[in-house]
């Protein structure tokens, strides 16, 4: 199996999960991080105090799939978060030994 | 002050009951009672007056401070009102307000220590002859002047300062800087006696004429001595705002910079807090000034007038200049300049006329800001929550502001002058040095017995936390809690 | 009203002094002066009516926006405050409460433009013929007034709409909208004057009657055009709420919807904070409403009563609709059920009976939920945060309920008449025609005028934020600043 | 009482009238007519008791619990306020304030129930002779003090009962339990009854003595028991908190403990908002405290006074003894403090003197701390946020200890006895008892009626949501709300 | 080693941890995610609005053991965070190639 | 490619990440996470209720580099993020098969 990780903007994380859905997967985590990267922040400004917040909220998508549907996943990813503009952000694929579903004990490819 | 005419009528009125049956005349004459309208008033004042500091001021100063120290700072604020409250009716108001012997230039004596011989029945004199309210009322007024202004202090010390340094700080500053700076602006023998000895003097035949004058004088004499230097403050600049901010300054000079200071970034954790704090500053401020007038008359309602306009005149010129220097006005700014305006009016609420106050609102708005933004950096202190830039710099500006906006030629309703029974003759150039030497001399009265207490406190308990625990945040290494669990 | 009785006896105990010495009662008569009771209750119920707008207003107003958007609503509401406070005492106060010359059915004059001739000893009539408050405490009063009406506005163009074009819009809106309005339903020549004039009508001579009644006419005409119809508004449902309400429409469907409604999930940030808004606005509405008896009587205890109880059962009818249709009250309805109802007893605060009171607010509830949840999603148009839905509604709701729990038959006080110095004869159809063509009138100037203005704004600044803008939020687009940095 | 001086003048200027017109002062006489003075802080009063409870009191338990149950506390609260309002003007003022027939020592009648006969000019007595205010405003006032009572009880019963359950029994508590406590402890004859009754025995003939003396008795007897036991509660000590923690003890030992209690941390989730509520009750207190005087005058500033005291002597001792157990103070043991100082001061407030407050807050602040952290563990029963260990032990502490501090050795004011015309000799030992008396049938009847409603309520809907959805929380559960989403 | 990540239901982080400290492990990671599975998830209205609301929280264990335990550490957490309904959550195996303990500069097993 | 993960005391994220920058790596992302271990944490107490917190607020940092610049990385890091106390954390390196850019659909080193 494969752990598919994806960071994408905030807005798109509904376009990326019904996306996803339609693949046939049936679940996946998200966590609210912070990315630093090309995209430039914005300055705030608190009386004399200016901070330059170059951090920006991002989403990052976690999916673990059987390793045959890692590239229309990921291609599905790429077509659903792209919107062009710098700061779209990344996928990135790597390998799972092993998977397990805690209600069942089931493992592997039938855990997820 | 402008509750004359009603007076005068009230007097005629009594002057023909008086045709009628002398007795319950007399009587009424001998012991004036209060006006439920005005003890309805000052009740509402004070009331207002607590709800500025708790939750208001801790919430605005709350708001400013980083998650982790947010707690410290809402235990510090209430701490200091609790505090302060009960040495207030232990020794604080003897202190303030009774003669003081051979010291009541400067403090008070101890003659009602424990609120000695205070009833509910007594009363105390307003500004208005023959026009008393309930002594406990204005008590509790006062009461809350006095837990404000150490609370407006922490601000400055914010986010680095041991909680049982502040516990040790807070009651030594009360009693050693507010009472008698309280007393020397404050203390006064009241219309009464400086028109009965007006009015002697006036009839006393002309041998006479010395003794009475002496009497004057020692009427006049028996005052603190800011007030007998002529130097007016309607609602507390000075002894509020400016005592207060010089004493952050020397503070936050004393403890040095928070760890991190300039190179993390320490972005107010809840401006949405520090909003909330600065709304009910501004409710809690009209009993603050309009309670000050002692009644509910004609100046109450002015010095409201004016506590809504200067108020709102500073923030939109806080506002604009931002857009004019950074092109983005923000609610920071808004709430401070709201602030700086209501500390500026504060001294001249009663005495300004609404366009005064505008504009003394209006310049307050731009000092304070440009003093923040830009001085204070090239200075490079940690006055975390700005309480010298704010309140010591808009308290000046309204010190010295009063005695402009209080001329008559310029709205202000000018000087009552008792022994005439009318306003006086206005002279500002006079006035101005009044009230610079009322500001002179609380900056140096508390700057630096503030720097003495803080070296005294160093001694005993120390100043500050180690650099760990000042990074893990007050919160959890004073009180062991965090001010959120979400 | 029901100063009736103790006037009657002040009245007579002043005939009693009169008898005694003329001099003082004579003077009384000619300048009467206020009650301390009076202005004690103005001076706290214009302090009440800011707290209202901040920080209740804007909580509950940004409880409801997204987290990005929170400090762009709070900053808002701040500044209309604040540019309206200073817009009043410039010519606000005038163009609503002078004579207004040629144009005086529509609004007043400039001839107390800058608060000219206004000092602490100036009084204005009450509704209650020789009693009388100071006229600052009274503008204080229509000074909150007039900042919260078009504050309630931002409301319905939340989290989309550029803060420069805010900050052009209120001001114009305050000018064109709000100052008429105001002078037309509430600018009258006061129960002196009309008093005055039946009384030489009365008294006039068979020859002398016809001069006499173009005199009472005269007086008659010198109010507002909506006064002169005969409608009546305790304290400002058509002025206020109809009046921001449809305001709030016309911006919501210039503005457009906001980026992603209907698609992305748009949950309150903060009911908390919405909730605190909404205690916030209930506190201070009984200044708002109480307070506009202008005396500290049983009218004022009578709208409060009404105030508590019409608020109460309008939550509790939203909850209990709620309940019926989803199973589940929501907090959020119970707060929104309050606020329906705190409009809609608005204008019948001082007229209605409690029971009548109760029913209005059962009324308000429902209709205002069935609005607000099913009719808008019918129609589909985005007003962020309900302003029409709730106080326009409710407005309309209150405003014609008034004409029927006004009704002497149902408990309310009825419409007193100064001429005959009792209370009228009550004709519920002319009040409804009456109440109905001031909703209309309201409705129609406040509509246009609003739509001309937001094309205006959008040729010079521009109505909108960028997508992008939008997305990231107003905090940080048009103030540089989060509401929270936990 | 304290208003006697003033009065005697009063009187005394009415009869000077008398000399010159009787018919006025005999008008004057028969109709007397409320002081606007009085009026105004009455309303004042009342509004304050309102942002007591909303966003007060919600704010103050809503801080403490877990963020899932948030938004169920402040609904609860809310929803408490606004049915009990309801049910104030439908029937529970009459059957608080009316005489009871036959059961009249242990509740009223329904004569006034929908407020029957009430208008804006209806009156009712102080507890000074010829001082009244308008009905209205009582109704309103005592009208919060029914609607925060049973919110007390909620915080007992916090994050594990479903609002179906308290939407049932809340009613059903004020109705049964509420009502008739407060017609026991404050309902009585009036002072104008009263002194007639005992001036008519004194003038009576030696045959009519017996006749007069049966009337004496038949004027006394028409009040509720517990105040013809002659125990004296200011403001509610017995009457709101003993009455609601109590019940709250009750109800959480029939409700059990909270899924995880013991094994899950459930930390406060916002102290902030703890903190603010607590802001809000002081604030809102001293309308609570010092408008039970029903008069502006010096009583009302004493309790206004006593409230500052005792409330910030109970903080600091909790702070204090905390600093001694566990090295650190906490804000929440600072904010627990001066509610129990609160509680405690409520029957004293006009009884005590400051200096009798402040111990009595030191006693109830150290007291309640023992309790909530010592003896509630012992026990191990989960009441969720102390409402026994603040409210019940800090009232029964507040309730004997009223009987030290009111004696006149120890500065209090001692009991006026309105048939002398003065205040009565003090008899601690029988006051002590009568205190006790009136502690245990609270104790009792708020007990047992709660026990058997909590069991009907059961019956009929159920108390408690299933384990999981107690997990997912009430906000989700009950009110499909979330109170933030950030 | 291995990288153990399990997702469960947030009460029962608790029990897990203290299952893996009997097992003699000395450090683990926890992170606030938001899970989308077949648990499904509930409504919210706000006024007119209607929200579905599919994410539900979910806390993240990471816990980096030797190759040898990683069984012994998936029975742990299966048997501890079970509680047999759906939603329970589900554990990833990853491989990790290196590990620093970053005060001590000790790599690998001893540095976890 | 590998994926470095570190997990280190917050205020030391503004180091490290200008550390990394001066690598030459352009983006990264970070998570807020709690974290237990040796590290003791402290006791909050709420009225009678004490409790022990183990949990400590930790940063985790991940970043993907070229295998070939892991170590220097991993170096990076641990020079910059260490205090010599107990808690300054660890760094675990993990492999990754497969990256993506989302917006130009690049892929592998040239997609990070
Ligand atoms: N080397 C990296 N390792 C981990 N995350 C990265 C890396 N580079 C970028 N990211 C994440 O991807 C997000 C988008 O990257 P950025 O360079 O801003 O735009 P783009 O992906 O369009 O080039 C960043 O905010 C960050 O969260
Ligand atoms: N394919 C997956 N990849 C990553 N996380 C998943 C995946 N499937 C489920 N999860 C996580 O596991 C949690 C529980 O899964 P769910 O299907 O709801 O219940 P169960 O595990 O009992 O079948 C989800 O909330 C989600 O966080
Ligand atoms: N085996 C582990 N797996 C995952 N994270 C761990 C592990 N051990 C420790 N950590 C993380 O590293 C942090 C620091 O570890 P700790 O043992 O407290 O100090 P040190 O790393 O100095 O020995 C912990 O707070 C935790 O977040």
């Amino acid at each position: 199996m494969k752990l598919v990780t994806a960071i994408i903007k905030p807005f798109k994380l509904e376009d990326v999960r019904s996306a996803l859905m339609d693949l046939g997967l049936q679940g996946l985590t998200v966590t609210e991080v912070k990315g630093y990267g090309r995209q430039k922040g914005h300055t705030e400004i608190y009386r004399g105090a200016e901070y330059a917040v170059n951090f920006l909220p991002k989403i990052k998508v976690e999916v673990v799939v059987p390793s045959s549907a890692a590239d229309k996943v990921v291609e599905a990813i790429v077509r659903t978060a792209r919107t062009g503009q710098i700061g779209d952000g990344k996928i990135f694929v790597t390998p799972v030994e092993h998977a397990v579903r805690v209600r069942t004990g089931e493992t592997d490819d039938s855990a997820i | 002050m402008t509750e004359r005419t009603p007076r005068r009528l009230a007097v005629m009125a009594v002057a023909a009951l008086l045709t009628c049956v002398a007795s319950a005349a007399a009587l009424a004459a001998d012991a004036p009672t209060p006006n439920k309208g005005d003890t309805a008033w000052m009740l509402t004042a004070s009331a207002l007056v607590l709800v500025m500091t708790v939750p208001g001021l801790a919430l605005f100063y709350g708001g400013l401070v980083r998650t982790k120290n947010m707690l410290s700072m809402l235990m510090q604020v209430f701490y200091t009102l609790c505090v302060v409250c009960i040495l207030w009716v232990l020794f604080g108001y003897s202190l303030a307000f009774t003669e003081g012997g051979a010291f009541n230039a400067y403090v008070g004596g101890l003659s009602k220590a424990f609120l000695a011989g205070v009833t509910a029945d007594s009363t105390v004199e307003t500004f208005t002859d023959g026009v008393v309210i309930p002594e406990l009322a204005y008590i509790a007024f006062q009461m809350t002047f006095a837990a404000i202004t150490p609370a407006l202090i922490v601000g400055a010390l914010a986010e680095r300062m041991k909680f049982s340094a502040i516990a040790l700080f807070i009651p030594l500053w009360a009693t050693l800087v507010y009472f008698p700076i309280a007393h020397m602006v404050w203390y006064w023998a009241g219309p009464g006696a400086t028109i009965a000895a007006a009015k002697a003097l006036a009839a006393a035949a002309a041998d006479a004429k010395a003794a009475a004058q002496i009497e004057v004088d020692k009427v006049a004499a028996n005052a603190g001595l800011i007030f007998q230097w002529g130097a007016i403050d309607f609602a507390g600049g000075t002894v509020v705002h400016i005592n207060a901010g010089i004493a952050g300054l020397v503070g936050c000079l004393v403890l040095g910079k928070r760890v991190g200071y300039g190179r993390e970034a320490m972005p107010p954790h809840s401006l949405t807090m520090c909003l909330i704090g600065a709304g009910l500053l501004w409710f809690g401020w009209f009993g603050f000034n309009a309670g000050s007038a002692l009644e509910a008359g004609g100046t109450a309602a002015l010095a409201m007038v004016n506590t809504f306009v200067a108020t709102a005149a500073a923030a939109l010129a806080w506002l604009f200049v931002e857009f004019l220097l950074k092109g983005k006005p923000s609610l920071l700014g808004g709430a401070s300049g709201a602030v700086a305006g209501l500390v500026a009016v504060t001294p001249a609420a009663g005495f300004a006329g609404p366009m005064g106050a505008v504009v003394l609102g209006l310049v307050a708005g731009v000092v304070c800001l440009i003093f923040v933004d830009k001085i204070k950096n090239a200075f490079g202190y940690d006055d975390a929550l700005d309480v010298f830039g704010v309140h010591c710099i808009g308290g000046i500006t309204g010190a010295i502001g009063t005695a402009i906006v209080a001329a008559p030629a310029f709205g202000g309703t000018g000087i009552f002058d008792y022994a005439a029974g009318k306003v006086g003759d206005y002279n500002m150039t006079a006035q101005l040095v009044n009230q610079a030497y009322a500001v002179g001399l609380t900056l140096l009265w508390s700057g630096v017995v503030t720097l003495v207490l803080l070296i005294l406190v160093k001694l005993i308990v120390g100043l500050r936390p180690g650099i760990d625990q000042e990074r893990e945040g007050l919160d959890l290494v004073d009180h062991g809690e965090r001010a959120y669990n979400y």
